[in-house]
């Protein structure tokens, strides 16, 4: 299950899809929105997403982990619109037999949607100035 | 025409989330950054690290466009 | 927050206890019983802990973890007592700045956890036999 | 008399959780293990793997126990 929201993330819901008697080994991970980076404050953040081909990159990245790790479910659903501090920009659910696998395929899932899924952040830091974010 | 997308500081600097480029099928992503560039001459200075994207993938530089292909213009990705 | 609970899992609840402003990304691990081991099939499982020993184990376990890495918050609960198909034995919480430090010191918690704490878990398989199980 | 409590699979072939064993202060883990043995004889297959706690810590073989203290016997723990 892939999903954008223009709404709070409910990670609660996204975990339970994933929970099955078949895995031993849920592991979600949730980006938050924080308040201090290197030094300078944000108030809130922007996401801009391009929606189909986020789906289909989403989709692709599903592939991609399935094929390194015995994954039982997953789901993934990221924000867009204004966030304020402190709320969740994604969350990505995985179940797996054993609790390796879903640790690594929670960290892969989230490193690689990082560098390809179309979806960009605005940083509104607390002079009143924003920035579009380049990736480190 | 080719119906071109764009996305965050892209979008930002056309000042508008699309534009209709004159197209040829089979031109290259390459030969769509030099017309975006002349279009949008806002585009210029960030257009060695803008990324298009054709039918919902990344696209080499080198690879044709058809008119009736999806395509978008954007920076790199910052989600998550 | 550490706690031993007779009763089900609030993963919600304490997913919540360890957000805020200051860390970027929450891991959340979830534990869950496995039907399927090594070929046998698993009706159910049986916890028993030795609580106060787990308790003191559980804080060494926090220090630890936070000698390693920068955690902004941590909380775990383990569940004691009967536990059916797909429910929730374990869940661990943790918030870091950031993900990389988040899935490591989550991992390292129910590695640590797993060899650490006084806490035993019986096996009660569909023929009707029952085992303590032995880790591995 | 120290107060030894079980746990698991040794608190299931001892048939208590708990048990008096005569003690000297000072006498170490590996006599408790002895002692233990002795009198519950259920316990001799599995006494190599049982560990001892002490005071809510692990115990090694030539750790002191004294009466006050807090112990504890159990197999090695498979919790998660």
């Amino acid at each position: 299950m892939f999903a954008l929201t223009q709404t709070p993330i409910d990670y609660h819901a996204l975990t339970e899809s994933v929970r099955s008697s078949k895995s031993g080994a849920v592991v979600l991970f949730l980006g938050t929105v924080r308040e201090m980076t290197e030094g300078r404050r944000t108030v809130a953040l922007e996401y801009e997403g391009y929606p189909q081909m986020a789906e289909a990159k989403l989709a692709e990245l599903e592939s991609r982990a399935r094929s390194r790790w015995p994954i039982d479910q997953v789901a993934i659903i990221h924000r867009l619109g204004h966030l304020e501090l402190g709320e969740i920009s994604v969350a990505i659910a995985v179940s797996c037999p054993h609790r390796k696998q879903a640790f690594e395929a929670g960290q892969f899932l989230i490193d690689e949607l990082k560098v390809s899924v179309p979806i960009w952040k605005k940083e509104n830091w607390d002079d009143g100035t924003t920035e579009w974010v380049h990736p480190s | 025409m080719l119906h071109v997308k764009f996305f965050a500081k892209a979008r930002d600097v056309v000042g508008s989330s699309v534009s209709e480029i004159p197209w040829s099928d089979g031109q290259s992503v390459l030969q769509l950054k030099q017309a975006l560039t002349e279009k949008h001459p806002g585009l210029q200075p960030m257009i060695s690290r803008l990324l298009i994207a054709v039918n919902n993938d990344y696209a080499a530089d080198d690879a044709a466009i058809r008119t009736g292909d999806e395509v978008a213009c954007f920076p790199p990705v910052s989600g998550g």
